[in-house]
């Protein structure tokens, strides 16, 4: 059936672009300034530790040699160990990842809802207040960087309005889930601990919401122009001459072929979730993976940017495909290749 | 023959202005217009006329915001639709009235499948509120199935994109005629069809329209579909009608000037190819003339008609027209 | 509709399956390792919770950031410690004695240390502690380079270190030298680059730990916090109100740090908020604020290889330009003054000259006696500052010198580097910028750690000294003071190195941190309370002699 | 009706209005009236919806004050290399309308200088990354399922992957740190996002009926890609143009905090706002006011962009 064939194609697809994200990333974070045993040592240590760090790791083999012993070392799953833990990188990742993944994965979930319900009030309202109120949102969630938003909310529900915590994974005095997924709310409801999960899903909110506002609001704007350019088309009138309500009209035979142009945006903001996570995590003390790529990229920790980012990669490329999925599914026009 | 049979939908004097780029364009310019139980009414006239306008104005589907309604009224069974608020607009759109529109492609949503749609309608109507899903799903099969097409099942599952243009048509027809309705409107069904096709979708209308005992208003620009298909036919010219009798009576015998015209570019079988047409086309919307908006290209023009709008007489068994020198018959 | 349905569902379980993958690829996580609970109402008993900018590991052997300093002195102990005003206390040893020659000390271990896994602690473990560091090669190890000729156990109780030449500071470099358990780290050995020692247990001591200090490590999480719990078999004493629990968490945001204050889930802050933000924190109820000097001093360092600045006049008259009273005043309101080149802090560090002080006129005398004075004043040659874009204050700094040396006509430019840049280009002369602010915290209590740190060549081309310094005549009067035992004597060479550095402008010792915590008023630390504070990292935070009293 | 009786009754009185004094037909003559009268109904369609003339005020306002910046605002010498540490951080009053920055340097003059910046920025990069994304994405869309599509998918992948961050980090380190190479950086990250855009609504459109048409009547392929699917994607580009200019200027802030883009003391928005960013929530000022600028700048562009994406598209006035 053509789904499996597409599905089959872009997943061989993903497997080169994750190869050529990787030799961008080789390549980027070799060429990064800075020599590497002295900011993985120290600069303090001594020239004899730095030099069989150099030898340890390959810094004298030509780039194309080291390329090859790292893209070996990540197919076994060994990242190397990072400079700054002096752990492997993958038992870091396997800490820090879930942590991320949950904020980015609750982030998404209030981009696609909250982006949708707004952007189809505003084109059920068009030119009115609440279509004025959604298009200034939509300024402010572009102009206000991530960090400032989280700044503002964390102060307000921190000092003003204390009805939600804000800071850390969980509250003082509740032990964290056994970890199986990672994910402190799934994990709870595995454990039946549903005061844990509760306090879990309280903490995810606000950080989420930061980190949602940006993109959230950019969709929003989307739907609204492509439901309002469908308005007028002449099966909605149709469907309005059979006396289907109006409302029903607007939140579903609207809204659906909106969607379509929305989706792969939509997908694109989800994937730089995970990117621009790090200021979100920094202010709202969540130990997420995206701080600890950023404390590598900065101090030029190899192994660490090179799994961090690949992991990045993996989720953009994922994220793509489902994104792919989802408009096929949308548009049958697409899926069947227009067979008239 | 008008039956005495109550009327069933009675447009009054309807005038109809779009809002445009530098004014307001007045397309319809008093329709008057009735229909009767049971009775098949034809609306004949070139493109541009006002039919489609005038119809969705029944529905009242025309796109927001865009246009307004200084004079006339829609009476139907007695109620003024313009004056209707949603819940009860709701009430004749689902129960009352069905519309086929002219464009099949455009009729259907692309991203739902045939099914979905047509369920959507059946929940909607009158008969299908009360039914179960299961229900439902046969009516629309029967549905299917009572415009010829084979295997219902198949076509349920199947999105717009995979059927033909009389296929699509074919189901329009199926979702007008699925529930039981007193009016139905067609805007030229059979236009965007090919011949063959288009003879069986007016055919499926008629015998449907005849079972079900519905009114029906037949919107066409070729005479020979409406001698067909309908009891009485109405002549529109922008944005007017200018002649309405019954069908046999119209054929016998036309008055007004543009009928004739009309008549007269029909293409004749036995003749020798296309007769004369009517000089001149459609006058601009936006600055009318001032009287009678066929004088600039009616023959027949007097200072009379220049000043002032003829009136829509009854010159005798049901022939009306619009004319201030008609020829005595 | 099915077919829809179908085809959703079976995204969905893709992605759960992967992400499920993806977060198990790591192997399990340890059991214990959950990080702990997050915040609001306090835990029951004395605890203290500090926010810091954590550095790497708290592994003693590779680590020296402030973070890890401040959790190492109260995880591990040390032959000997030094006390607040500097003064050198006996930590393990119970005593020791220092051979004639002043190359051989002996110390004695106290009877009864313990390590937090109840073993006791031997000479031996002393010893492995010394060749672990000096094999690992990072953090302190180069204090230790070239003076210690060796370290060896004589029996369970009694070290013997010799010298390779007399060398006074030796006492204060000990401190450095942290004592772990061999037996516990030689069980947590994971493969690595040390030959038969493995991964010399780096990696078990960037989580757990292996000391004797007051506080054992109960739990730790990379990047988020470290618990440290009290220690009952400690060799040494309690404060009787000393925290039975301490929190250090990573992280410095600025609204971050405040929220915990309000909402008391913090009881000290870290250093590095912004005046205006400690001015904020101070108004909270039940917070106070207090400065005190710490020994790390803020340089204006400058390439003397690269013209113009090669020419001391260029040099003497940027000395000239900076209003050094407006910098510890509006700049850094809380920074202190200095007069010599280490900061007043340090023992052995009053200076008999005078550094030159802030004066437009003479600057511009320097400037137009200095052979670049055409060049530099029709604005061709210009003076490029750089700083570091992680420490945002630097920047008050440089624009300060880039405005008052608009006002006698000299074109400064001031550009922003990153901090692994900065590393890159001081690695090479050519690349070192003409100046650049830098912020440097001595090694130990005394003038000679900064004098060596600053001035001599086994520091050049690193980001401590971009001044390239090629004299071999000051190495060896450095090499000689740190030598000489007698302290009138050091302390005289040490003023003399001083006064040839300040003389010949080798950088601008601009002003003295002052740093500033905010601190729950229910918490008492010792440097507020006895009104002096240690200048070694870390010292000031030995949380067994800290008190938190009833709220 | 969906529409409310009241708000039909406004229409009507209105329509009858503008009936009773009615214009007189004017019979268009020369080729120049009938350019005028081009440019009129194209005016009236810019103009018919309120919000984009402000948008057009704003964008023209935020020019004029970037090129006379010297002139208007209150303290111009605080743009370049000057610090007034005495008044530092104020709070907007009399003399400082919008208060001073941790360099005691009036904000509001910053913000007026930082719009030559930030215009520049935007400008050069969507001038630069729009027509480059759109035009692959044109091209990959048309050629669907075929090797073309897919290798520009796949690269376009690729590059938005990568955090901006590390992108600019490695511009950092091999080129000189001005604000053209910085631009540069941010064009290699922007055009992937408008091939993506593209190539969603070409593969959509191809298989509409004007489009297969064309293909009947000939048309050659460059005709069917710039004539009849460029048209399509006007709107969307638009939209995500005006919104960009926003990002672009915050990413600016990004660039500056690894020691590209503008070099201090020129003032840039992004920075300013990353930096009074620490000073929350007492210095409020600090981070704010510039936040505003920056949503007023967007503001002007993207009401001006959906004026102008009216203007172009046939739109919803079909009956013309």
């Amino acid at each position: 059936m053509n789904f499996k064939k597409y599905l089959l194609k872009r997943l061989l697809l993903a497997v080169v672009v994750m190869i050529g994200l990787s030799i961008v990333i080789f390549v980027i974070s070799r060429i990064m300034p800075g020599d590497v045993a002295t900011m993985a040592l120290g600069s303090t240590a001594t020239e004899e530790a730095k030099e069989n760090y150099r030898i340890a790791n390959h810094l004298y083999d030509p780039m194309l040699l080291q390329y090859f012993y790292w893209i070996g070392g990540v197919l076994r799953g060994d990242f190397g160990t990072s400079t700054s833990t002096d752990r492997p990188v993958a038992m870091d990742v396997a800490e820090f990842l879930p942590a991320t993944l949950e904020l980015v994965v609750m982030a998404a979930i209030i981009l696609v809802i909250l982006s949708i319900v707004l952007g189809v009030l505003a084109a059920k309202y068009r030119n009115t207040i609440v279509d004025a109120i959604v298009r200034v949102l939509s300024y402010i969630g572009v102009a206000m960087p991530s960090f400032v938003i989280a700044t503002l909310l964390l102060l307000f529900f921190g000092h003003v309005w204390k009805i939600i915590p804000v800071l850390g994974r969980l509250s003082y005095g509740l032990t964290a889930p056994a970890t199986v997924t990672g994910f402190y709310t799934i994990d709870a409801l595995i454990a039946g601990d549903i005061k844990v999960f509760f306090n879990a899903f309280l903490h995810l909110l606000v950080p989420a919401f930061a980190l949602a506002l940006g993109g959230l609001c950019q969709e929003a704007r989307i739907i609204r122009n492509s439901m309002v350019e469908n308005g007028s088309k002449d099966y909605l009138s149709a469907m309005r001459g059979y006396g289907v309500p109006e409302g029903k009209i607007l939140r579903k035979y609207q809204l659906k072929p909106s969607l379509i142009p929305a989706v792969s945006c939509m997908g694109m903001d989800i994937a730089s979730l995970m990117g621009n996570a790090f200021l979100v995590e920094t202010i709202f003390n969540w130990p997420g993976i995206s701080r600890y790529g950023l404390s590598s990229m900065l101090g030029k920790d190899l192994n660490a940017i090179a799994a961090v980012l690949l992991i990045f990669g993996l989720i953009f490329v994922i994220v793509n495909i489902i994104v792919d999925l989802i408009v096929a599914g949308l548009d049958p026009r697409i899926r069947l290749g227009g067979a008239k | 023959m008008s039956n005495e049979k109550t009327p069933i939908l009675e447009i009054k004097n309807l005038k109809l202005w779009f809002k445009v780029y530098k004014g307001y364009s007045k397309v319809l310019d008093g329709v008057n217009i009735t229909v009767h139980q049971g009775e098949k009414v034809g609306i004949v006239g070139e493109a541009g006329c006002g039919k489609t306008t005038t119809v969705k104005s029944i529905l009242g589907i025309l796109p927001e915001g865009q246009y307004v309604i200084p004079e006339g009224e829609i009476l139907y069974k007695g109620e003024d639709t313009l004056k209707m608020n949603s819940r009860q607009l709701g009430k004749v759109r689902s129960g009352e009235i069905s519309m086929i529109y002219q464009e099949p492609s455009a009729a259907l949503n692309p991203v739902f499948t045939i099914g979905q749609q047509m369920m959507e309608v059946a929940k909607n109507s009158d008969q299908g509120k009360g039914k179960t899903k299961a229900e439902r799903r046969e009516m629309v099969l029967n549905a299917i199935r009572d415009v010829f097409i084979p295997d219902p099942e198949r076509i349920f599952d199947y999105y717009p994109v995979q059927l033909s243009g009389g296929m699509k048509q074919r189901i329009c027809i199926a979702m007008a005629i699925m529930t039981q309705r007193d009016l139905m409107i067609a805007d030229e069904p059979g236009t965007a069809l090919d011949v063959t096709i288009q003879d069986q979708v007016h055919k499926t209308l008629d015998r449907l329209v005849e079972e079900r005992d519905m009114a029906l208003i037949m919107i066409t620009h070729s005479l020979g579909v409406a001698r067909e298909l309908t009891d009485s036919i109405n002549v529109m010219y922008a944005g007017t009608v200018v002649e309405a009798a019954p069908t046999a009576e119209l054929f016998r015998k036309q008055l007004h000037p543009y009928t004739i015209g009309l008549m007269e570019a029909v293409p004749r079988l036995a003749g020798g190819g296309i007769q004369a047409g009517i000089y001149g086309s459609i006058p601009d919307y936006l600055y009318p003339p001032k009287g009678c908006r066929f004088a600039p290209r009616c023959p027949r023009a007097t200072e009379q008609c220049l000043e002032n709008k003829p009136e829509l007489v009854d010159v005798g068994n049901g022939h009306k027209v619009a004319c201030f020198n008609i020829e005595e018959v | 509709m099915k077919k829809m349905f179908k085809r959703v569902v079976t995204v969905a379980l893709a992605v759960m399956v992967l992400a499920l993958a993806m977060a198990g690829c790591g192997g399990t996580t340890t059991d214990t390792n959950t990080p702990p609970a997050g915040n609001n109402a306090a835990p029951a008993g004395k605890v203290i919770r500090m926010t810091t900018a954590f550095g790497d590991t708290f592994d003693p052997a590779s680590s020296m950031d402030s973070a890890s300093c401040e959790v190492i002195v109260n995880l591990y102990d040390s032959l000997v410690y030094p006390d607040l005003d500097g003064t050198i206390l006996n930590g393990v040893a119970a005593d020791y004695t220092i051979s004639e020659d002043g190359l051989v000390y002996t110390f004695t271990l106290k009877d009864g240390v313990k390590f937090h896994d109840g073993s006791d602690m031997t000479a031996q473990d002393v010893a492995f502690s010394y060749k672990r560091m000096m094999t690992i090669g990072q953090g302190y190890t180069y204090l230790f380079q070239g003076h210690i000729e060796s370290v060896e156990a004589a029996d369970d109780k009694t070290v013997v270190i010799t010298l390779t030449e007399t060398f006074a500071p030796i006492l204060n470099i000990l401190c450095r030298l942290y004592i772990v358990n061999e037996d516990v780290v030689m069980a947590n050995t994971a493969d690595g680059d040390y030959g038969e020692f493995g991964d010399y247990g780096t990696a078990y001591l960037t989580t757990n730990d292996a000391g004797s200090g007051a506080y054992y490590c109960e739990k730790y999480t990379i990047n988020d916090r470290i618990v440290m719990k009290k220690f009952d078999q400690y060799h040494g004493t309690f404060h009787e109100n000393a925290p039975e629990t301490v929190e250090i968490i990573n992280g410095t945001e600025a609204a971050t740090v405040r929220t915990m204050m309000a909402n008391n889930e913090l009881e000290i802050s870290d250093q590095w908020q912004t005046y205006e933000a400690y001015k904020a924190l101070g108004e909270l109820e039940g917070v106070e604020t207090v400065t005190y000097g710490a020994g790390q001093m803020v340089y204006l360092m400058m390439n003397t290889r690269v013209a113009p600045m090669d020419d001391v006049h260029v040099r003497k008259a940027i000395a000239y330009l900076i209003d050094y009273e407006q910098v510890y005043t509006t700049l850094f309101p809380g920074y202190l003054p200095t007069n010599n080149y280490v900061g007043a802090r340090l023992a052995g560090s009053d200076v008999s000259t005078e550094k030159i002080g802030y004066n437009m006129d003479k600057a511009l005398e320097e400037i137009k006696a200095s052979k670049y004075a055409d060049a530099l004043l029709n604005g061709e040659m210009a003076i490029n500052v750089a700083w570091v874009s992680e420490v945002p204050d630097e920047e008050k700094l440089a624009l300060l010198i880039q405005a008052s040396a608009s006002q006698i006509g000299l074109k400064v430019e001031v550009n922003k580097v990153a901090w692994a840049t900065q590393v890159q280009n001081t690695a090479s002369m050519e690349t070192t910028p003409h100046c650049n602010v830098c912020y440097v915290s001595p090694d130990y209590g005394e003038a000679g750690s900064l004098i060596y740190q600053r001035l001599s060549m086994d520091t050049t081309g690193t980001w401590q000294q971009t001044e390239w310094l090629e004299s071999e005549e000051l190495n060896a009067k450095i090499s000689k003071a740190l030598a000489t035992l007698d302290t009138e004597e050091r302390y005289a060479l040490y003023d003399e190195i001083q006064c040839e550095a300040l003389d010949n402008v080798y950088g601008i010792p601009v002003t003295e941190q002052g740093e500033v915590r905010a601190y729950a008023d229910h918490v008492v630390i010792p440097a507020v309370e006895r009104g002096e504070a240690s200048t070694t990292l870390g010292y000031n935070f030995l949380f067994k002699d800290f008190q938190v009293l009833d709220k | 009706m969906a529409v409310s009786a009241r708000k039909r009754e406004k229409e009507l009185k209105k329509a009858l209005a503008y009936e009773a004094h009615r214009p007189e037909e004017r019979s268009i003559g020369s080729f120049k009236e009938m350019r005028k009268e081009n440019l009129k109904r194209a005016w009236y369609r810019f103009s018919h919806n309120k919000l984009s003339v402000i948008g057009l005020i704003i964008v023209v306002i935020v020019v004029l004050a970037a090129i006379f910046a010297g002139k208007i605002t209150p303290y111009p010498e605080h743009a370049g290399a000057f610090t007034d540490f005495a008044n530092s951080t104020k709070a907007p009053c009399g003399q400082y309308l919008l208060g001073t920055d941790n360099m005691g340097r009036d904000i509001l003059t910053r913000i007026v200088f930082s719009f030559r910046g930030a215009l520049k920025m935007a400008i050069l990069v969507l001038v630069i990354s729009v027509p480059v994304g759109t035009f692959l994405g044109l091209l990959a869309g048309f050629m669907n399922r075929t090797w073309v599509d897919t290798v520009i998918m796949r690269i376009s992948d690729i590059f938005l992957s990568v955090p901006a961050l590390l992108l600019a980090l490695a511009v950092a380190s091999i080129l000189k740190p001005n604000l053209t190479n910085s631009m540069l950086a941010i064009t290699i990250m922007w055009w992937p996002w408008y091939t993506r855009i593209v190539y969603g609504v070409a593969t959509s459109c191809k298989n509409e009926y004007y489009v297969v048409s064309a293909q009947l009547l000939g048309a050659s392929k460059a005709h069917i890609i710039f004539k009849e699917i460029l048209p399509n994607c006007l709107s969307p580009i638009l939209t995500k143009m005006s919104l960009d200019v926003g990002w672009v200027i915050l990413m600016g802030a990004t660039l500056s905090y690894v020691g590209m883009g503008e070099q201090p003391p020129i003032p840039s928005l992004g920075q300013m706002v990353s930096d009074g960013a620490r000073y929350m929530p007492d210095q409020w000022w600090m981070t704010i006011f510039p936040c505003l600028a920056i949503i007023i700048i967007i503001m002007g562009f993207n009401f001006m962009g959906d004026g102008i994406g009216d203007m172009l598209s046939k739109g919803d006035s079909k009956y013309e």
